[in-house]
């Protein structure tokens, strides 16, 4: 009965903390404390909804199978000449975005339950819980829609939302900056994806998902092959600027200036997923274009190794998440390039546990260290911040890829998926990125939590409303992969593009994941955390001369790792990230600078002299003379043949 | 013989026009520059009257129009006055190239 | 010919009956009592606006075509009426201060009755006194705070360049006149398709896109704009972004499409030039700005770009989407300048930086702020989206590298309509104290936002009452 | 169309007398005379209405113009400018800049009206003799929707003119 409300009403997800951000603005303003309920209490609700939603989708098998559309008209349009172009605004239920409407709703919930306690004392206490409002009801809208206008609008919204969150600091210029730049980057990609739509309506006449993945499914009848690749190119340029893929990533690290639960909610879980969901939305597109799967799995592919190799040499603990979101959302699209929905959701789904686990563990850090970041500078937090130590320790191990944690089988099904579509290269850039991500990690995990206890610091564990969303997070990352087992994988039975696939379990896969994952761990440790002792060992070395040296070569292999790190590793991840500061960014900038110097020198001409302005009206009546007379067709040459 | 056409009084008009034209380009006076615009209303007179008596001679139009012409200028010229009569008690000045404080 | 039905003149007779007894009353009432002009005025214009509505669906021509009653001009005397009222409402406390409240709201009613008489005009003297009749008391209205510099400067730069511009627009009416022998509009038109095309022609042509572009602010036109709108008062800079501009549009597609469709071949592609190099300047030189009302001088630069886009097809779907546009457009102008108005009434500032916090002095007048300029920069969900898409929808075919210009350019718009609303809500106060809103600008600010929300959300009632009034545009 | 000799020299005298009358407003280097030059432009300019057969017209430009508007321009110049009027009417800094624009703008006119064969549109009817009575009915029939809008303008700018010459103590005054 709840149920059925629920799936039929399943706007009043994003509709709830839509009317919560108009409560907060218009009403509840001046008291702080009754906003964050409002906002809270909103979502949920919103939750509540999308839970019996999501239930009621999952245990209907016929909405597995065929959507469940409902919409109504927007507006329509009609042209002489032209088909009457109509655009509705509907929900559409099916496993994908009933998955997704549950965790945006579950994770927001407890992220905005967490911002109570961080956002603590802070003057826009109000503000930033309206703002947090209209981001989760944008994301929820963008995840329901039934149509491609419908989505760009609520994509859009996200993006505004976001360029809010991030300049939340606002007396921070380092946090102006990078909203700007999150928002311009983002435009730029929207472009292409409004092109892209644009396109996609000229040729199709609909943006109805629903519509469209019959029409394209047999798209000879309106147009070319080579039409419907550039389509789907200019449909995948939005999603590589909203989700952070090479070459757009750039804003996404920067971003990390907004507060921690801004960085959990948008840049771990929400929104930087919406790329990866758009085009699981429209992969019945991209499934027709093979080039166009072979961008995204490589561009995917390159991402996640590019941001792992970086994230090695970061020392601030929010970039080294950031740099780790930025690689897994291309183990999502290389999922995706290799047409696996199945793994690419499922990767979704438990990274967005792990992942705003591990930023909000990371804001309870800062919480209490006041805001200092450098991993370099913590150390033996576990002994006061039991709470936040052991569930960023789970999120770690999920992230890592360690069995039975939830990323160990969304890692693995990719890299299955990626093997058994014969893309042997991609496994291993796959394969080598979790090792990577593994190390990295661990290096993060051992330096800030565990060995020496700085004498500087002073850290305390957070008060309820920031531990208990932790902990919650923490069973989220532990058990939400067991939903997705390659012994019995309900997912792949919700979750699938075209035919469930069911692919005898790969043992070896698995076993090398586990091996990588393990490998990566270790070696943090031993450079990390055994390694608390160097300095005294380089000085014995010294000492006794290259014998010693030789009896001590364990060390030799940590200065091989060392300078792998330093010189390889680290040489290459600087050059990319001169070339992403330098280059990717100056393009950026440039656009916005160019557009700044333009209107300077434009207005040169406006001299606040009257008869400036008549000269350059007859100016005007002079040029359009001329141009009168040379782009009308008869025109010209009456006026330079004559007619008398 | 050399008649008079329609010809002549459309370039007469259109040199009136331009005299105007540069008076209101160059003046540095703004009475200067708004009697230059009378010079052009009235170039735009020449035209229409000529087209009344060649193209409608019977239906005056071009002789109504002209006759609205001329009270629309005159109450411009008023109203004209009356600007720079109040300006110049703000700035003790009529040279329009003083009046640049709108800008960029 | 036809008996005259005086019947048919029933609003502008009434709008005009309206600005004597505004006038005649500020000479008997005392003083102290004057405000209540204002109301007198408001509530005038609202109840002809009714028997306006009760018009509807009056299809007919008056004088052998002289004066055109049908839905197109209809729906432009309501627009103009509307925005009147509006500004009224919203600047009543402004205008108390500023003091001649008689002369103040029987100029801004014979304004709107000038633009009546122009949407209405379907001959070249009729246009030509209702656009003279507008300009001046637009003129009085400009330098109205004769006490400022400013304000007369900007005076004394609309009266002369605005001279200037009606001899070139007479100077391309009277050649028009002499190529065809008639000044009515459809018989000229009539009279040009039977006719081939003269030189003369293309220069009348020509004159009338200056000595119009001029009215519509379109680049290299503009040049005025900027000054004027910063040196007028506040609330007349409202009134002409919308009213003016709007009024220039209704004729300019009168005179245009059903003028000249004989020679549209000549005429389109020099107007798309003309709106892409408005949408570029207006925008890009926009963002430089450091004044409120400049700013929105050249953003309503730029819309005025992009309202002309619909000029270029001379279809009915252009006619439509100019008028959808025209009309969101009076709601957003009337949000951002009602702010604006009333802000200067508070602290005597114009400047950006002065409205530093502004969300936590006034939430209201920050919400109306951001709500007009992002549906002026065509953020969806709001009403400039919508009429953005209508526009830009009917050059697809054809134009589509207009379509990009004026898609970057709303990227770049974003930029500079953001800067304003991140000083609203990010920077703190320098005097936080508290704005309290009289109720009647209250009203006005709300009225604009809703109805920026609504027609952005639902713009099908609009849209239908739109596609009627264009229809009956071709029907003479 | 028959044009006797006296036509043709009264044109030319006319025309001649407009242009270099209108010449020597622009570049008289004072004000007063400028004007002086103007009202001599407009009756010149009556005179050639008189060849057009527009009496009326005629008539309204001597009243009007010559008479009301250069009237009205000495007074105002007299109310700002009371000292010394010799070099009142200087030319600014855009004097060749203006000058080539206006030599493109007479060129566009000639390249344009000067091509088109304006001949072939003159309709061989005369104008009736007694211009008045046809105008004075026309106005107050077929041109009575302008004519009332013009009485309204002439309303505006005359109350405009009020309201912005007044002086600074009565609007103060009144201001309150």
């Amino acid at each position: 009965m709840l149920v059925e409300f629920a799936l039929y009403h399943a706007w009043l997800v994003p509709l709830l903390p839509a009317l919560a951000f108009g409560v907060i603005v218009f009403l509840t303003r001046p008291w702080p404390k009754l906003s964050a309920i409002v906002a809270v209490g909103s979502m949920a609700v919103a939750c509540f909804f999308a839970t019996l939603a999501a239930y009621g989708v999952f245990t209907n098998h016929e909405f597995v199978e065929k959507p469940l559309v409902y919409a109504t008209r927007w507006f329509s349009l009609g042209l002489p000449g032209m088909p009457e172009v109509q655009i509705d605004v509907g929900v559409q239920l099916d496993p994908t975005s009933a998955m997704m409407l549950f965790m945006v709703s579950f994770i927001a919930t407890f992220i905005f339950l967490y911002s109570i306690g961080y956002m603590e004392g802070d003057p826009g206490f109000s503000v930033f819980f309206s703002y947090l409002s209209l981001f989760g009801a944008s994301m929820l809208l963008l995840v329901i829609s039934s149509n491609l206008l419908q989505m760009f609008v609520a994509w859009g919204l996200v993006g505004l939302c976001s360029y809010l969150l991030i300049g939340f600091y606002s007396h921070k210029i380092s946090a102006r900056e990078a909203a700007k730049k999150a928002f311009v980057t983002c435009r730029v990609a929207d472009f292409g994806l409004l092109l892209g739509l644009l396109a996609l309506q000229i040729v199709f006449g609909t943006l109805n998902l629903t519509e469209l993945s019959e029409k394209i499914a047999h798209f000879e009848e309106y147009t070319t092959f080579g039409m419907l690749t550039l389509i789907a190119v200019l449909v995948f340029i939005g999603p590589i600027g909203k989700s952070g893929q090479f070459p757009l990533h750039v804003w996404l690290p920067d971003a990390m200036e907004g507060p921690t639960p801004v960085s959990a909610l948008i840049h771990a879980a929400t929104m930087v997923v919406a790329g990866v969901y758009l085009v699981g939305r429209t992969l019945f597109l991209f499934h027709e274009v093979p080039s166009a799967m072979q961008l995204v799995a490589v561009t995917g592919g390159f991402t996640a190794l590019f941001a792992a190799t970086i994230a090695i040499t970061q020392r601030e603990i929010k970039r080294i998440l950031a740099y780790s979101t930025v690689s897994q959302l291309g183990y999502m699209m290389l999922a995706l390039g290799v047409g696996s929905l199945t793994a690419s959701m499922f990767h979704l789904w438990t990274h967005a546990f792990f992942k705003a686990l591990m930023f909000l563990g990371a804001g309870s850090v800062l919480h209490a260290l006041h805001h200092k970041a450098d991993v370099w500078e913590m150390g033996g937090l576990y002994k006061k911040m039991p709470i936040t130590t052991w569930t960023f320790v789970i999120g770690g191990l999920a992230i890592a890829g360690i069995p039975p944690f939830a990323g160990f089988w969304s890692k693995d099904e990719i890299l299955v998926a990626t093997l058994s579509e014969g893309h042997y290269v991609l496994f291993a850039v796959g394969a080598f990125t979790a090792f990577l991500t593994a190390f990295y990690m661990w290096r993060m995990i051992f330096l800030a939590f565990f060995g020496e206890e700085k004498p500087e610091n002073h850290p305390h564990e957070s008060p309820w409303t920031m531990t208990v969303p932790l902990v919650v997070l923490a069973v989220g990352a532990l058990g939400a992969g067991w939903v997705g087992t390659p012994w019995h994988n309900v997912w792949a039975e919700w979750i699938f593009f075209g035919h469930p696939h069911h692919g005898p379990v790969n043992y070896g896969a698995m076993l090398l994941s586990i091996v990588l994952a393990a490998a990566g761990i270790y070696l943090a440790y031993m450079l990390y955390l055994k390694d608390a002792k160097k300095k005294r060992a380089r000085r014995l070395a010294e000492w006794f001369g290259p014998v010693y040296r030789m009896l001590y070569n364990k060390y030799y292999i940590d200065e091989l790792y060392l300078w792998f790190n330093h010189a390889l590793v680290d040489g290459t991840a600087r050059l990319m990230y001169l070339f992403d500061i330098y280059v990717v960014d100056g393009i950026v900038n440039g656009i916005g600078g160019f557009a700044k110097l333009s209107g300077d020198g434009l207005r040169v001409f406006q001299s606040g002299r009257l008869q400036n302005y008549a000269l350059i009206f007859f100016l005007g009546v002079l040029a359009v003379a001329v141009l009168m007379a040379f782009t009308g067709p008869s025109a010209a040459s009456l006026v330079l043949g004559g007619v008398k | 013989m050399l008649a008079i056409s329609l010809t002549h009084y459309v370039v007469l008009s259109a040199l009136l026009f331009s005299i105007g034209l540069f008076g209101v380009l160059t003046k540095r006076n703004a009475v200067a520059v708004l009697i230059c615009i009378e010079l052009m209303l009235n170039a735009v007179n020449i035209n229409l009257v000529a087209f009344s008596k060649y193209v409608t001679p019977t239906d005056f139009i071009g002789q109504i129009f002209s006759i609205f012409v001329i009270t629309v200028a005159a109450a411009e010229v008023g109203v004209g006055l009356a600007i720079i009569i109040a300006i110049y008690r703000n700035r003790l000045s009529v040279n329009l190239d003083d009046f640049d404080w709108l800008k960029w | 010919m036809m008996p005259f039905d005086p019947s048919a003149l029933t609003l502008e007779m009434l709008v005009a009956a309206l600005g004597l007894g505004v006038l005649i009353l500020g000479l008997i009432v005392p003083h102290g009592s004057r405000h209540g002009l204002g109301w007198l005025s408001f509530f005038g214009l609202l109840g002809i606006m009714g028997v306006a509505l009760s018009m509807w669906g009056d299809n007919r021509e008056l004088l052998s075509g002289m004066y055109l009653l049908d839905n197109y001009a209809l729906f432009w005397k309501i627009t103009f009426m509307l925005s009147a009222a509006l500004v009224i409402l919203g600047c009543m406390r402004y205008v108390d201060s500023m003091g001649g409240q008689a002369e103040y709201y029987s100029m801004i009613i014979f304004a709107t009755l000038g633009m009546m008489v122009m949407a209405s005009a379907g001959d070249f003297i009729t246009l030509y006194l209702g656009l003279e009749l507008m300009t001046i008391a637009f003129i009085i209205l400009v330098c109205f705070r004769k006490m400022e510099a400013k304000s007369v400067e900007a005076g004394m730069k609309y009266i002369l360049l605005a001279g200037m511009s009606s001899a070139v627009l007479l100077y391309g009416l009277s050649l028009l006149y002499g190529l065809t022998g008639s000044v009515i509009i459809l018989e000229v038109s009539r009279i040009i398709a039977l006719q081939p095309v003269t030189p003369a022609l293309v220069l009348a042509v020509v004159m009338l896109v200056a000595g119009l572009g001029f009215k519509i602010s379109a680049v290299p036109f503009h040049m005025w704009t900027p000054d004027v709108y910063e040196g007028a008062p506040t609330p007349v800079t409202s009134f002409l972004a919308m009213g003016s501009k709007a009024a220039s549009f209704a004729i300019l597609l009168r005179l245009f499409i059903a003028g000249l469709p004989g020679i549209w071949e000549n005429w389109t592609m020099v107007v798309a030039i003309l709106a892409a190099v408005t949408i570029i300047f207006g925008n890009l030189v926009a963002i430089p700005q450091t004044n409120v009302k400049r700013l929105l001088a050249y953003s309503s630069i730029a819309q005025a770009g992009y309202i002309l886009v619909g000029l270029v097809t001379a279809t009915e779907a252009g006619i439509k989407g100019v008028m959808f546009y025209a009309f969101l457009y009076v709601f957003a102008t009337v949000g951002a300048f009602t702010v604006a108005t009333y802000f200067y009434h508070v602290t005597g500032s114009d400047e950006l930086k002065d409205y530093a916090g502004l969300s936590q002095r006034s939430p209201l007048m920050a919400a109306v702020m951001l709500v007009a300029m992002l549906s002026m920069a065509g953020i969806p969900p709001l009403a400039g989206f919508v009429g953005k898409f209508y526009l830009f929808k009917t050059i697809v075919d054809g134009y589509l590298w207009l379509v990009f210009i004026g898609l970057i350019m709303s990227m770049v718009s974003v930029y500079y309509y953001l800067r304003v609303a991140l000083v609203m809500y990010r920077d703190e106060p320098a005097d936080p104290t508290p704005i309290k809103l009289p109720s009647p600008v209250a009203v006005t600010l709300i009225v604009a936002m809703v109805v920026t929300l609504v027609i952005g959300i639902y713009p099908g009632p609009l849209s239908e009452v739109v596609n009627e009034a264009a229809h009956t545009f071709f029907m003479h | 169309m028959e044009t006797s000799i006296y036509t043709v020299v009264a044109f030319y005298g006319l025309a001649l007398t407009i242009l270099g009358a209108a010449t020597l407003v622009v570049f008289a280097r004072n004000i007063v005379h400028s004007v002086l030059f103007l009202a001599l432009t407009f009756i010149a300019m009556a005179g050639l209405f008189l060849t057009l057969d527009a009496d009326f017209i005629a008539a309204v430009q001597v009243l009007v113009y010559a008479g009301a508007v250069c009237i009205m321009v000495v007074f105002g110049i007299m109310l700002i400018q009371r000292a010394d009027m010799k070099a009142t009417n200087l030319f600014n800094r855009q004097l060749f800049t203006g000058g080539g624009v206006v030599a493109l703008v007479v060129a566009l006119c000639a390249v344009f009206a000067g091509r088109t064969a304006w001949a072939e549109m003159v309709a061989a009817e005369a104008v009736p003799e007694g211009t008045v009575q046809f105008i004075g009915a026309l106005l107050m029939s077929k041109y009575v929707i302008p004519f009332e809008v013009a009485a309204l303008l002439l309303l505006v700018a005359l109350i405009g003119a009020i309201v912005l010459a007044r002086d600074e103590e009565v609007k103060a005054d009144a201001g309150d």
